[in-house]
């Protein structure tokens, strides 16, 4: 994959405004239990944990599909849900590590991440930059420099 | 909008079923030769046998049809299809359609050769047929064919008391399901449960005055009273030829991934249709129940405007011979002719197994005596895992644990 | 809506959801008769309670010749009439899981249902392995106390 | 396909019976949600001259229209019952994510009745409604019952009362979840009397869109508004904590219970630099794009270990300037309110004036038990707990300092309230403008969030323009981009000398503000000044898919108001009432107190800017007429 969605945790506030669009601009509906992404509140300790599609080189999700609806493109990296093959036995769910992979009970299909077609628009109404799509260096060079600051200021 | 069915067997029926789930308004009328409602050509065996009665191979009642608002035009033959104009006719009158259902099915074939339309020979097709061989008294019987059907109608007879034998042309029972090694397991069961079984012996022809009296082979002349022909079956695709629509080079309709046929409008599904094999990819005849009511609930899905695609046929066959389980799943060496197979096969007093592999991938398993694992296997010959795959999930204790499924599999890999 | 989850880590395999099922189903103790079966794996000592998981779209339903499965409206389980079953054994081998299991008293193939939304196995499990709760509910805690809670106590140690 | 508006869930706890309505469209488009939606219920199904704290009154939560929805900040829900601190309409606003649950689990409002004959508490899961006994959880403070529910039903959210609105403490607030709450006008207390613990909320489900492209248009556009205003990006950083220094500079503050102006120490206590110090990080209301909130953390001294999302100006001032806590001890405040479900501005008013009262001398030793002052956080807590649990003198101080006051002798002068409410942290005799107006005028007493000039500018306090009007201060691109009707704009904005008509600015102020709580979004200095009517309307149509305009929605904030009006006259709301206290003309801070006459003057231009009848109180019969608010039986 040559982009992915960066999360920052820190940078996160717990708006929910990602699961609210997501859930939008895929479903016409405004529930957070339709969304793609998911925000993981923890009020106690002020800290918000967004959870999204981590597509992983070797998807569980993958394997534990038994009927072979969720494929991992080899050339976009990109994993997919089928809904024409989907069985609905919410496998996917038990079996994704991050409990991203979702149930639509509604339509009986699992449902997850699609990248939004390559312009993700929870990236897009993200306003603390905790979500951000970008190319895997650029990320990683942004945590870098982050930490050099940090270095920086207590050197 | 306007759904138009032609045939009322499993690929019709789910088709008509499946389009209810979408919509409950839209006017479906479905179209039969015959004047039944739907019946389990499955369960036909079974009731030959008498193991259930023939009333039950029945699934529907006409009251059925009508309370899912199905309009059946039964016992009314459809002569033309006029793909241009979207409409067809039958018994005078015509029918405009926005979609339409092939599911035309399948018919068994009876070579044209001597005595084949001799009182006496018959087929297993509808339950009519089981009154007709009923009403015959049948005494010995000669079943030609070793496919399922054969073997299956072989049991359900001699179940009855008759005297029971099995003509099969090619080399070993059930060819096209089973490899050599396996199938003489099959043969073995069928002998222990005294049935004659004559491989590689092709029939020539029927002999018999007022009705049948001896079947002649290349090899043998075998004394019957009844001959019941389990050669095979043949889609039945002359009103869609007559439309215009492609026939496939294996004899079926040929349709797209989506189960469309070559002109808009027209889908088809079910015995009359060749679709791609999962496992190669290639064009086949898939003439299982199951194959049928997947093809007919995504041809109903894309009819209703989905762009659902057909993942490909997979055959999977079970057999209780003497109460021993057989399984056949995929294809067996001869289905994967051309292809390097790597073949895991165990043996045991009571237990045979062989699991076929091309290039990694799971392609056929066959195993006599259990049927633990299988479905953990025919899972995986759907799915296209392949042999590392299975191995790297059940050699990983986080990933087996939530993906219990493969753990019945443990043994072949 | 509720259905059955397992916590694999807690499950010790001993047996009594099947025999409290058996019984409750098919009136004999014995665990061939439960509906719940578990699976074991005998290389990492691994248990693991499998039952129907009433799939939206079940592959049973597809292979079954009788057309006698059929999703409830209502409960959205999958349930059979299971006096037309003749046996035939397809849907064991359709299902994944092989969650679908042969009666010996009926001689028909049978499945989990919930029975009626008071799962016995649940109710007697010793360990505390199987749960009923709702599925929704089963992923966010999942979601909550698995991936989340990682991030957090990394990003704690920070 | 739209499935707005959704129902309306009723409880009556008498009887135990739950039953569901869908709401009527008119009913929408009349009143929108929020408190519309609780003006409506309140003024219909509440019985006049109802004990606030007995079976008829009625609690209602209502989730804004636009609640449910990413447009920015559309968290809010409000509440209402009668209020027993003020007698008249109780009314309190909070975030969170209470809303979201209640809207997604298919409900526009919550219509509590009745009284339980044990103490109970509901809980609702999408069209599932149950009462349940509360037993086990009564007189548990409230982080401990949120962890109790939180463990027992999973992901839902949580409105619950602590030992304060058990007890019936007067100015109990209802919490929302953990660190938010309904605060003022003690509606905790209501809760309490109907011996409903907490009302645990989780919905599945969510609401469709009338126009998916079309609300993603308004959301992006809002968002951008809202980070466009002035003072967007010092509310992201410092929260509402921004207000406390201009007020400290303008000696405006609720000082000593309003005997100083300001402290000497207010720019440690009460500014920005508590931020610094203690707010480790931001967090956020369900769609904020602000998360003006802070969560704090006090890692030495003799509160180590307190951890708590808060740091606004409200505990701050409250108990930093009224009581004249220093900062940890501050922190310490807000968690024993949040704890104990008590409302932090009238707690910290309580106090001050009970501190002041004991300096005086009108409360003794004998009375207290212990000694009292400005400043010593022991005595304050210890006070503090006995309000909550009614002990001692804490019984007589639970009543609200209006009626503790009439307990004492002499004692009046010192209770510093409007209708019974507690004044919050802005001393109007240091800055008159229409914020320090807005108090007077409040449909739910003394209290500072229900009218704000839109486009205020702290950097002044002009007093030669006193009392009627006050500076803009901005330059003509403010003007042009103010969202309000330009007849209107060029009435209430005066370019040319630079200044803010207040009558007329107040009514404008008030039906924004209104406005707000019906559609659920916060009135942040950042959305106040930048998100308008026309906005609003375009998010309502592309969500419920109603055709409703700018116009449309501020009529049907001033028909709240004035129902609201209707409501407060008919449970008795005096002439007279719309005054401060007396000290207030009587005592100068910094030279100043306010002239009675002229605020009168200003009063009188309110209402006619109203189209009330001064003499009476009452809207006129054209005001009524004009704003379609005949149906109501009376």
């Amino acid at each position: 994959m040559d982009k992915l969605i960066f999360i920052d945790y820190h940078k996160c506030v717990g708006c929910a405004t990602c699961e609210m669009v997501c859930s939008m601009v895929h479903e016409d509906i405004c529930s957070p239990a339709l969304s793609r992404i998911r925000v993981v509140r923890y009020p106690t300790e002020a800290f918000n944990v967004p959870i999204t599609c981590a597509f992983c080189e070797s998807p569980p999700c993958v394997s534990v599909c038994p009927s072979g609806a969720i494929t991992k493109n080899a050339d976009s990296g990109d994993v997919a849900i089928n809904p024409a093959l989907c069985i609905g036995c919410r496998q996917c769910v038990q079996a994704c590590p991050f409990g991203h992979a979702n149930f639509s009970l509604d339509r009986g299909t699992a449902f997850k991440c699609d990248l939004c077609g390559g312009s993700p628009q929870c990236v897009e109404f993200c306003w603390t930059e905790a979500l951000q799509y970008v190319p895997l260096d650029r990320a990683l060079g942004g945590k870098r420099d982050a930490a050099a600051r940090n270095i920086l200021k207590s050197g | 909008m306007r759904i138009l069915i032609i045939g009322n067997g499993a690929a019709g029926n789910q088709a008509a079923a499946s389009i209810r789930k979408y919509s409950p308004e839209c006017e479906i009328l479905m179209f039969a030769r015959e004047y039944y409602s739907e019946y389990s050509a499955c369960a036909l065996p079974d009731a030959l046998a008498g193991w259930i009665p023939i009333n039950k191979t029945y699934l529907k009642t006409l009251a059925d049809y009508e309370q899912q608002k199905i309009k059946t035009c039964f016992g009314q033959e459809v002569e033309n299809i006029d793909i241009n104009n979207q409409c067809l006719e039958a018994g005078d009158k015509k029918y405009g359609y926005d979609c339409l259902i092939i599911a035309t099915g399948s018919r068994p074939i009876i070579p044209p050769i001597n005595g084949s339309l001799l009182k006496g020979n018959f087929v297993l097709k509808t339950p009519r047929d089981i009154e007709l061989i009923m009403e015959h008294k049948p005494g010995r019987v000669v079943v030609v064919g070793a496919g399922n059907i054969g073997v299956e109608t072989a049991g359900a007879l001699r179940n009855r008391g008759c005297d029971v034998k099995i003509v099969e042309m090619q080399d070993w029972v059930m060819p096209l399901l089973y490899d050599l090694k396996s199938a003489n397991r099959i043969r073995s069961l069928l002998e222990k449960e005294n049935i004659g079984v004559f491989t590689g012996e092709r029939v020539i022809e029927v002999q018999g005055e007022q009705r049948v009296e001896r079947l002649r082979t290349d090899q043998q002349d075998l004394e019957c009273d009844t001959v019941i022909w389990a050669a095979g079956v043949k889609p039945n695709v002359e009103l869609a030829r007559q439309a215009g629509l492609k026939i496939g080079s294996l004899g079926g309709i040929e349709v797209d991934k989506y189960m469309r046929c070559t002109h808009p409008g027209v889908f088809a599904c079910g015995d009359c249709v060749q679709s791609l094999n999962v496992i190669t990819g290639k064009p086949s005849l898939s003439l299982l129940w199951s194959s049928a009511k997947r093809q007919a609930d995504l041809a109903a899905a894309n009819c209703m405007g989905q762009s659902y695609e057909y993942e490909g046929n997979c055959s999977v066959v079970i057999e209780e011979i003497m109460g021993i389980p057989c399984i056949a799943i995929g294809l067996n060496l001869q289905g994967l002719n051309g292809y390097e197979v790597e073949v895991i096969e165990q043996e045991s007093q009571d237990l045979y197994y062989r699991l076929l592999a091309v290039n990694d991938r799971i392609a056929g398993y066959q195993c006599i005596g259990s049927l633990d694992g299988a479905s953990s296997i025919f899972t995986m010959i759907k799915k296209g895992t392949s042999l590392s795959e299975a191995r790297r999930v059940l050699l990983n204790q986080g990933l087996i644990s939530t993906m219990a499924w493969y753990i019945d599999s443990r043994r072949y890999f | 809506m509720k259905r059955i989850a397992v916590n694999i880590e807690i499950c010790d395999g001993c047996g009594v959801c099947q025999l409290v099922c058996s019984a409750q189903k098919a009136g004999q103790w014995h665990p061939s008769f439960s509906r719940i079966i578990i699976k074991r794996d005998e290389e990492f000592g691994l248990n693991v309670p499998i039952f129907c998981m009433h799939c939206s779209n079940p592959p049973c339903e597809t292979f079954c010749v009788m057309n006698l499965i059929y999703k409830d409206h209502d409960s959205d389980l999958t349930l059979r009439h299971e006096d037309r079953c003749i046996g035939c054994r397809a849907c064991e081998i359709a299902c994944p899981f092989s969650a679908a299991i042969m009666d010996p008293i009926s001689e028909a193939v049978v499945n989990c249902d919930l029975c009626g939304g008071d799962p016995q196995c649940v109710k007697y499990c010793p360990a505390g392995a199987l749960a009923f709760i709702d599925i929704s509910e089963a992923a966010d805690k999942k979601r909550r106390q698995t991936a989340g809670l990682q991030i957090l106590e990394a990003s704690r140690k920070l | 396909m739209n499935d707005y508006p959704g129902k309306i869930l009723e409880v009556n706890l008498s009887t135990r019976s739950i039953s569901s309505r869908k709401v009527e469209p008119e009913l929408i488009k009349k009143y929108l949600g929020g408190i519309g939606l609780c003006a409506r219920i309140l003024y219909d199904e509440i019985p006049s001259g109802a004990d606030p704290l007995g079976e008829d009154n009625v609690l209602v939560f209502a989730a804004g229209t636009l609640v449910g929805t990413p447009f920015p900040t559309a968290s809010r829900t409000e509440a209402s019952a009668k209020s027993p601190l003020t007698g008249q309409f109780g009314t309190s606003n909070s975030g969170a994510f209470f809303g979201i649950q209640l809207k997604t689990a298919g409900y526009d409002a919550l219509v509590i009745k009745g009284k339980a004959a044990e103490p109970a508490y509901l809980v609702i899961n999408d069209d599932e409604a149950k009462i349940l006994n509360a037993g086990f959880l009564w007189g548990k403070e409230c982080w401990e019952t949120v962890d109790i529910l939180e463990q027992k039903h999973y992901g839902a959210e949580i409105a619950l009362i602590g030992p304060a609105g058990e007890n019936l403490v007067r100015f109990a607030s209802i919490e929302n979840g953990r660190y938010d709450g309904w605060g003022r006008t003690g509606l905790g207390a209501v809760m309490g009397s109907k011996n409903l613990k907490a009302v645990a909320v989780k919905g599945s489900r969510g609401r469709n869109i009338y126009d998916t492209a079309a609300m993603l248009e308004a959301v992006k556009k809002g968002q951008q508004l809202i980070k466009s205003a002035s003072s967007y990006m010092a509310f992201t950083e410092y929260g509402t904590l921004n207000a406390s220094i201009p007020y400290g500079k303008f000696k405006a503050t609720s000082a000593h219970n309003f005997t100083k102006g300001t402290l000497p120490d207010w720019k440690d206590i009460g500014g920005r630099p508590i931020v610094d110090k203690y707010g480790s990080r931001h967090v956020a209301c369900q769609s904020c794009i602000i998360a003006c909130g802070h969560w704090a953390e006090i890692k030495e001294g003799k509160y180590a270990g307190l951890r708590i999302k808060d740091l606004e100006i409200t505990p701050v001032m409250s108990f930093g300037a009224t009581v004249g806590l220093d900062t940890e001890a501050i922190i310490k405040a807000s968690e024993i309110c949040q704890r104990y479900g008590v409302d932090m501005v009238s707690a910290g008013g309580v106090l001050g004036f009970a501190i002041e009262l004991y300096k005086k001398g009108i409360l003794t030793d004998e009375d207290v038990g212990f000694e009292l002052d400005f400043g010593d956080d022991e005595a304050a807590f210890k006070l503090l707990h006995q309000v909550i649990n009614r002990e001692g003198i804490g019984n007589i101080l639970a009543e609200g300092t209006k009626r503790a006051a009439e307990q004492f002798e002499q004692a009046d002068r010192y209770a510093i309230h409007v209708k019974g409410m507690e004044i919050p942290f802005i001393d109007p005799r240091g800055r008159w403008s229409t914020w320090t107006l807005g108090m007077l005028t409040n449909i739910r007493g003394g209290d500072h969030l229900r009218c704000r000039n839109p486009v205020e500018n702290l950097r002044y306090n002009d007093k030669d323009e006193a009392y009627m009007k006050e500076r803009f201060g901005f330059k003509k691109p403010m003007y042009d981009r103010l969202d309000m009707p330009e007849e209107l704009k060029s009435k209430a904005i005066d370019l040319e000398n630079d200044t803010v008509d207040i009558p007329e600015m107040s009514k404008w102020a008030e039906d924004l503000i209104n406005l707000y709580n019906a559609v659920g979004i916060c009135i942040r200095p950042p959305v106040m000044e930048k998100v308008g009517p026309t906005i609003i309307a375009e998010a309502c149509r592309a969500f419920i898919g109603i055709d409703i305009n700018a116009a449309d929605l501020m009529e049907s904030s001033e028909r709240t108001w004035n129902l609201i009006k209707l409501f407060n006259l008919r449970e008795g709301e005096a002439v007279d009432a719309s005054k401060f206290p007396r000290r207030f003309y009587e005592e100068d801070i910094d030279g100043n107190r306010l002239d009675e006459a002229k605020i009168q003057a200003v009063l009188e231009k309110y209402y006619q800017a109203r189209g009330w009848d001064r003499k009476t109180g009452r809207p006129e019969a054209n005001t009524l007429d004009r704003l379609k608010l005949d149906d109501l039986d009376n």
